[in-house]
């Protein structure tokens, strides 16, 4: 199998989803309060799983945009559930390489006094392997 | 009646007011909350990957403990309470996180999800019942307008959580009513605040914050309830309307006269 | 022994392609009673059947195998021929290697051996199988439409025009159904009660029509050509004789408060009431739940001020029992709620409504008198927003999994009216697809477009959130643009799924007619037999059976007076000869047969029997054949075993278990 | 064919459906294309109240190795009530079967509506994984058959 096919499996199997079930209706990036952020959208991400172009997105910035908020989960009416696709490609992004979106240098520049560790738990998670 | 309670990192920290005000009142409404002996950081984020392991164990602890215990498991904080509840679904109903957890956990008996899981909000409206709360309420917050922030993690994914309604939510709403207070509804209340996002992209969650707080002022908001640390943070470093927000335990405690008592701990 | 013929068919490719079938063919000759066996491509053609035909009588066939399609596409055909070549057609036994095997498998070698198995299992079940013959049942010269919308509205004309008697049970208190809420109807923009309402007038006068309104079936018995059905006629408070459709009641009548159904609970109506004007009967009703008079016992000026004397307060429920040979089920639709769909924030403003709430605000007998308005504060319009498949084309259980199909062009519709009547209001569509499948309608749906400016943009929505100064923000994709869209409206119209009326779960149930998980009601063929339930008798007519817009039901509600006509003509029905029958040797009375029969086919008898030599008188189940419809659930309830179902006996289908096990 | 084929385990399948809902359901995957192993053989039967656990017993002693009953979905029987008798008659007769050694997995009985293609579908294929999982069924052995 090659690789980008390969990843494209992983995604699905760490996701669970099927894009397939996808009917183009948009309802995702009609969603999304990161939208604007996004270079490649909730939308577009399902038809790069399914082109197996997974190499753009990890690429993206929006991996590391997307707020895990739901809405998109909530909402999507065909159960494809956007936002466990652009979770999966970060996790394979974070596993494969290493490609940390949050060094540790840099933490104590970003807090302040008021930070709770529930941001940085978060955050550390969801960035990080 | 007395509950398993899970309280999670940051109300042993930043945030101990929402800790300590949930403490005090579910006294003064007959219930008791029980410290899980040596629970561990839930993780914040519920850990989306279906291969995903070693993530959910710290929750997966505290849902057998509670189980050991014979006891609901209760939390306030709204990611605590996101986390513990659906890494219960999953050893409830996915047969492959479920054995692979066992696995690691080495159990005398598998845990398989028998633990009932509730936000502290879920047990004011379905055990001790806003009607009886009402009653116990000694100084209601008359005049008040509150709007009801949500947030996401309370919310979605609405069939797991099973909190409410994921679009139209009314639990808040019910709680400022039986504080005594006036609920004001405004559309942004199940919008994200920005999440963890605020530390990289504060940009991003400014911008969302502003939305929040826009519209809920618009609609006539005084102040504004969240149940989440994160929230509570990020729309008060956002805050360009100088909206209060706090959190709904410090106006129940008020409400039962409580709140000094607290405050001078 | 029997002699049999076993005939196999290559049903072109559909068969051949995936199983050998001279393999089948050859085997069948070692399977003990085979004396002929043979291919052919097209078993089912003329030549198929001559072939049939030829093997009987040259070498004196007693029995056939036929390895083909599905039993329930071609066991008549193949009983047919038989009968014509001299052979009882209930000793023809079907092995279904097409739906079952060769078009669900791709490897050869496994398709043919699973056809093999089949083809054993058939012969084993002809060896055992003995000629039978049908009895006959008389046919009841009436039919029963039960739902009066449109659907039922053109079948009971059809039926009636054909000659036969046609009872109409409609559950409102008057006929009219969905069509009668419509403000204009697509592609060709006529006025919904300008053409609806001379066939109500129609029905009413119609001498062979009957119309039970404000009524509801209640028990369904009995079979194709003599169903007995209790319909209960619900106490309407007002004689139907002697009221005079004046109305004044109406205008006198206090409680005025409630919401009215068929303004979409947009406006309000009298306690008693008719539900629009054109009603028909044109005789009012009093809503026991909302009348001062039943609520307290005090008031009463209804009576008073009928000049009729037709006001009743003392009325009862009513159940009449009729007979009918034919039911067509025309129970139509309503629309799904909304309430998992908040996020369009339909709870949460007036502004937002449904399509057919619009309907309700464009029609000037609707509550606006037809003035395109916010329902908020009364204000025009200037934006209008319409959002698409809301709760159609579903894979989660918020909505439907299917189209609703009557959407895209209802809301080019409403657009371009709205363009048309009040052009300085914007109208924007979004849409998923635009589907307009249907004679003109994709050109109806681009003048929408084109001459009417009406702004398609392909995304859904995510959000509508209201503003506090009223307005509705909405939050959109448009996925050509690569946009995100916030587009602020004073209006937002919601395309919502169709679905079948409630009660068709209820009506089916007493039909035994098969419902799919949707509670659309299946077609005896989804091709062939679109108007049929599989249960004899029962036709289908209009969104009953499956979203259709005017036309198409139109269209269907004729095929299935058609149908119903075809039934009615006749005057006698062959019955099904696969009927129970016990043993009288090994009964022994324990009544247990007769307790589970759902038919009350089974009654006891003393008869004398004589059991190897000893003669005496015995209580002895016997079997109505007349009534019994075969189920088998009397065999298995039997702990003698004396009853036995023919066509299905204990014996063939151990026989066939044998067979696939051996 | 190949040797690893003959040493693959196939097991053997009956299905009993009744003419209204389940074998329609079956015609229905045939005509959509929705494939299903060939291990399952269908009998046609009236109604699932027809199905007489003698039936199933004696599939069992023919070297069985799963047997599955499909009828309409409850209320929704084509003759009223027969799915209901057939639900009781299974659900002793399974406790039973448990009893004498045949796994509980190796019988079941689902409701397919006719148009329930895609869910017959599924349906086999589940149950054929689970059989194929339990592997070859203990022949039953009727004692009244054997010379004593």
């Amino acid at each position: 199998m090659k690789t980008e096919q390969k990843r494209a499996e992983m995604i699905k199997e760490i996701s669970g989803v099927n894009p397939l079930k996808c009917m183009k209706c948009g309802k995702c990036s009609a969603s999304c309060p990161s939208y604007n952020e996004m270079d490649i959208k909730p939308h577009q991400f399902v038809s790069y799983v399914i082109n197996e172009d997974i190499e753009s997105l990890a690429e993206s910035k929006s991996l590391w945009k997307c707020l895990s908020c739901f809405a998109c989960v909530e909402r999507c009416p065909r159960d494809v559930k956007p936002g466990k696709l652009i979770d999966a490609a970060r996790q394979i992004v974070v596993r494969e390489r290493g490609r940390n979106y949050l060094l540790a240098d840099e933490i104590p520049e970003l807090v302040d006094p008021d930070t709770p560790q529930q941001l940085l738990v978060s955050a550390l998670r969801r960035y990080r392997r | 009646m007395k509950y398993s309670y899970f309280p999670g990192c940051t109300l042993k920290n930043k945030a101990v007011d929402l800790d300590h005000y949930a403490r005090v009142s579910a006294e003064a409404l007959g219930f008791e909350l029980e410290e899980i002996s040596e629970w561990q950081c839930c993780g914040g984020v519920y850990p989306l990957g279906t291969d995903e392991i070693a993530t959910k164990l710290a929750s997966v602890r505290a849902l057998n403990d509670a189980k050991e215990h014979g006891q609901d498991l209760v939390t306030v904080c709204s990611a605590c309470h996101h986390v513990i509840k659906r890494v219960n679904d999953d050893m409830k109903n996915v047969d492959d996180i479920r054995t692979r957890a066992n696995n690691y956990m080495k159990l005398d008996e598998p845990y398989e999800g028998e633990t009932t899981v509730l936000h502290y909000l879920e047990v004011l409206r379905d055990k001790v019942g806003f009607d009886e709360l009402k009653k116990k309420v000694t100084n209601p917050l008359k005049g008040k307008k509150i709007g009801a922030y949500y947030g996401c993690l309370l919310l979605r994914p609405g069939k797991l959580m099973a909190f409410d309604d994921p679009e139209n939510p009314t639990i808040m709403e019910d709680f400022i009513r039986a504080i005594g207070a006036e609920p004001v509804i405004y559309p942004y209340r199940n919008e994200c605040c920005g999440g963890y996002i605020s530390l990289k992209e504060e940009d991003m969650s400014r911008e969302m914050c502003r939305k929040i707080e826009e519209s809920a002022a618009g609609f006539g908001a005084d102040m504004l309830i969240t149940a989440c640390p994160l929230c509570m943070y990020n729309l008060n470093k956002n805050n360009g309307d100088n909206l209060p927000v706090c959190y709904f335990t410090e106006l129940l405690a008020e409400a039962l006269g409580l709140k000094e008592e607290v405050d001078e701990q | 022994m029997q002699r049999i013929g076993v005939f196999v068919c290559h049903c072109g490719t559909n068969i051949a392609a995936t199983v050998d079938v001279k393999k089948v063919a050859e085997m069948a000759l070692h399977e003990p009673g085979v004396v002929h066996a043979e291919d052919y491509a097209y078993m089912c053609s003329e030549a198929g059947q001559e072939l049939i035909h030829k093997a009987i009588k040259e070498k004196h066939l007693t029995g056939l195998v036929v390895c083909s399609c599905s039993p329930r596409m071609h066991e008549t055909t193949f009983r047919n021929a038989a009968e014509k070549a001299g052979l009882n057609p209930y000793m023809v036994e079907i092995a279904n290697i097409r739906e079952h095997c060769s078009w669900i498998h791709k490897d050869i070698e496994e398709a043919t051996e699973k056809a093999v198995i089949l083809m054993r299992a058939a012969i084993a079940k002809v060896n055992l199988d003995a000629p039978l013959k049908p009895g006959e049942s008389h046919v009841t010269k009436r039919a029963l439409v039960i739902g009066g919308g449109i659907a039922g509205i053109q079948t009971a004309l059809d039926i009636a025009e054909a000659g036969y008697p046609v009872d109409i049970v409609e559950k409102t208190p008057s006929i009219g159904g969905r069509m009668s809420q419509l403000d204009k109807t697509f592609p060709t923009l006529d006025c919904s009660s300008c053409i609806l309402t001379p066939k109500m007038g129609e029905v009413n006068a119609h001498p062979n029509i009957n119309i039970y309104t404000y009524s509801e079936v209640e028990s369904v018995s009995g079979f194709v050509g003599d169903f007995t059905v209790e319909i209960r006629r619900k106490a309407r408070s007002v004689d139907m004789d002697k009221c005079t459709g004046c109305g004044v009641c109406q205008d006198k009548c206090p409680s005025k408060k409630t919401p009215s159904e068929f303004n979409r609970g947009l406006g309000t109506r009298s306690a008693i009431y008719t539900p629009f004007a054109q009603a028909v009967p044109n005789v009012p009703v009093i809503d026991r739940d909302a009348c001062i008079k039943f609520k307290t016992g005090k008031c009463g000026i209804c009576s008073k001020v009928c000049l009729a004397g037709a006001i009743d307060y003392d009325q009862t429920d009513e159940i009449v029992t009729e007979k009918y040979g034919a039911i067509v089920v025309a129970t139509g639709f309503d629309m799904i709620k909304l309430d998992k769909y908040d996020e369009y924030a339909y709870s949460q403003s007036k502004d937002v409504i449904t399509s057919l709430e619009l309907e309700r605000i464009m029609n000037a007998a609707g509550p606006t008198g037809g003035h395109l308005e916010r329902l908020s504060d009364g204000k025009a319009p200037k934006e209008i927003v319409f959002i698409q498949c809301v709760g159609s084309r579903c894979a989660d259980d918020r909505g439907k999994s299917y189209c609703s199909k009557v959407c895209c062009m209802y809301t080019a519709k409403h657009a371009m009216l709205i363009r048309d009547k009040y052009p300085d209001v914007n109208v924007t569509v979004f849409y998923i697809d635009v589907r307009t499948p249907g004679k003109n309608f994709d050109e109806f749906y681009r003048r929408a477009v084109e001459e009417y400016g009406v702004n398609y943009i392909k995304g859904q929505v995510g959000k509508v959130i209201p503003q506090p100064d009223g307005k509705l923000l909405v939050q959109g994709a448009d996925l050509l643009d690569n946009k995100q869209i916030l587009k602020e409206a004073d209006m937002v119209v919601l395309a919502a799924a169709i679905e079948p009326n409630p009660d068709v779960r209820k009506i089916a149930t007493m039909l035994t007619a098969s419902i799919d998980t949707n509670n659309f009601l299946t077609e005896a063929h989804a091709k062939l037999r679109p108007v049929e339930s599989p249960t004899a008798g029962i036709f289908l007519s209009g969104v009953c059976q499956g979203p259709k817009d005017i036309p198409e039901t139109v269209s269907q509600a004729g095929a299935a007076a058609v149908k119903a006509i075809g039934l009615l003509a006749k005057d006698k029905l062959l019955t099904n000869p696969c009927t129970a029958q016990s043993d009288e040797l090994l009964c022994n009375g324990c009544s247990q047969c007769a307790n589970v029969c759902p038919y009350g086919a089974i009654t006891y008898e003393n008869k004398e029997v004589n059991d190897h030599g000893i003669r005496e008188i015995r209580r002895l189940a016997v079997v109505n054949d007349a009534l019994c419809q075969g189920c088998g659930a009397c065999t298995v309830t039997c702990p003698s075993g004396a009853m036995d179902l023919q066509g299905f006996s204990n014996r063939q289908i151990l026989a066939e278990v044998d067979a696939i096990c051996r | 064919m190949s040797i690893e084929k003959n040493e693959e385990f196939r097991p053997k399948i009956v299905a009993f459906c009744c003419n209204w809902c389940s074998y329609a359901g079956a015609d229905l995957a045939g005509s959509s294309r929705m494939t299903y192993s060939a291990d399952v053989k269908i009998i046609r039967v009236p109604c699932s109240c027809r199905v007489n656990p003698m039936f199933i017993l004696r599939a069992f002693e023919r070297g069985a190795d799963g047997v599955i009953m499909c009828g309409c979905h409850p209320g929704d029987c084509h003759y009223t009530s027969g799915n209901y008798y057939a639900r009781r008659r299974m659900t002793l007769l399974f406790s039973m079967l448990d009893y004498i050694g045949v796994e509980s997995g190796r019988t079941r009985v689902e409701w397919v509506s006719a148009a329930e293609g895609a869910k017959f579908s599924e349906t086999m294929h589940e149950f054929v994984d689970k059989i194929t999982s339990l592997g070859k069924n203990v022949r039953l052995e009727d004692l009244r058959c054997r010379n004593l």
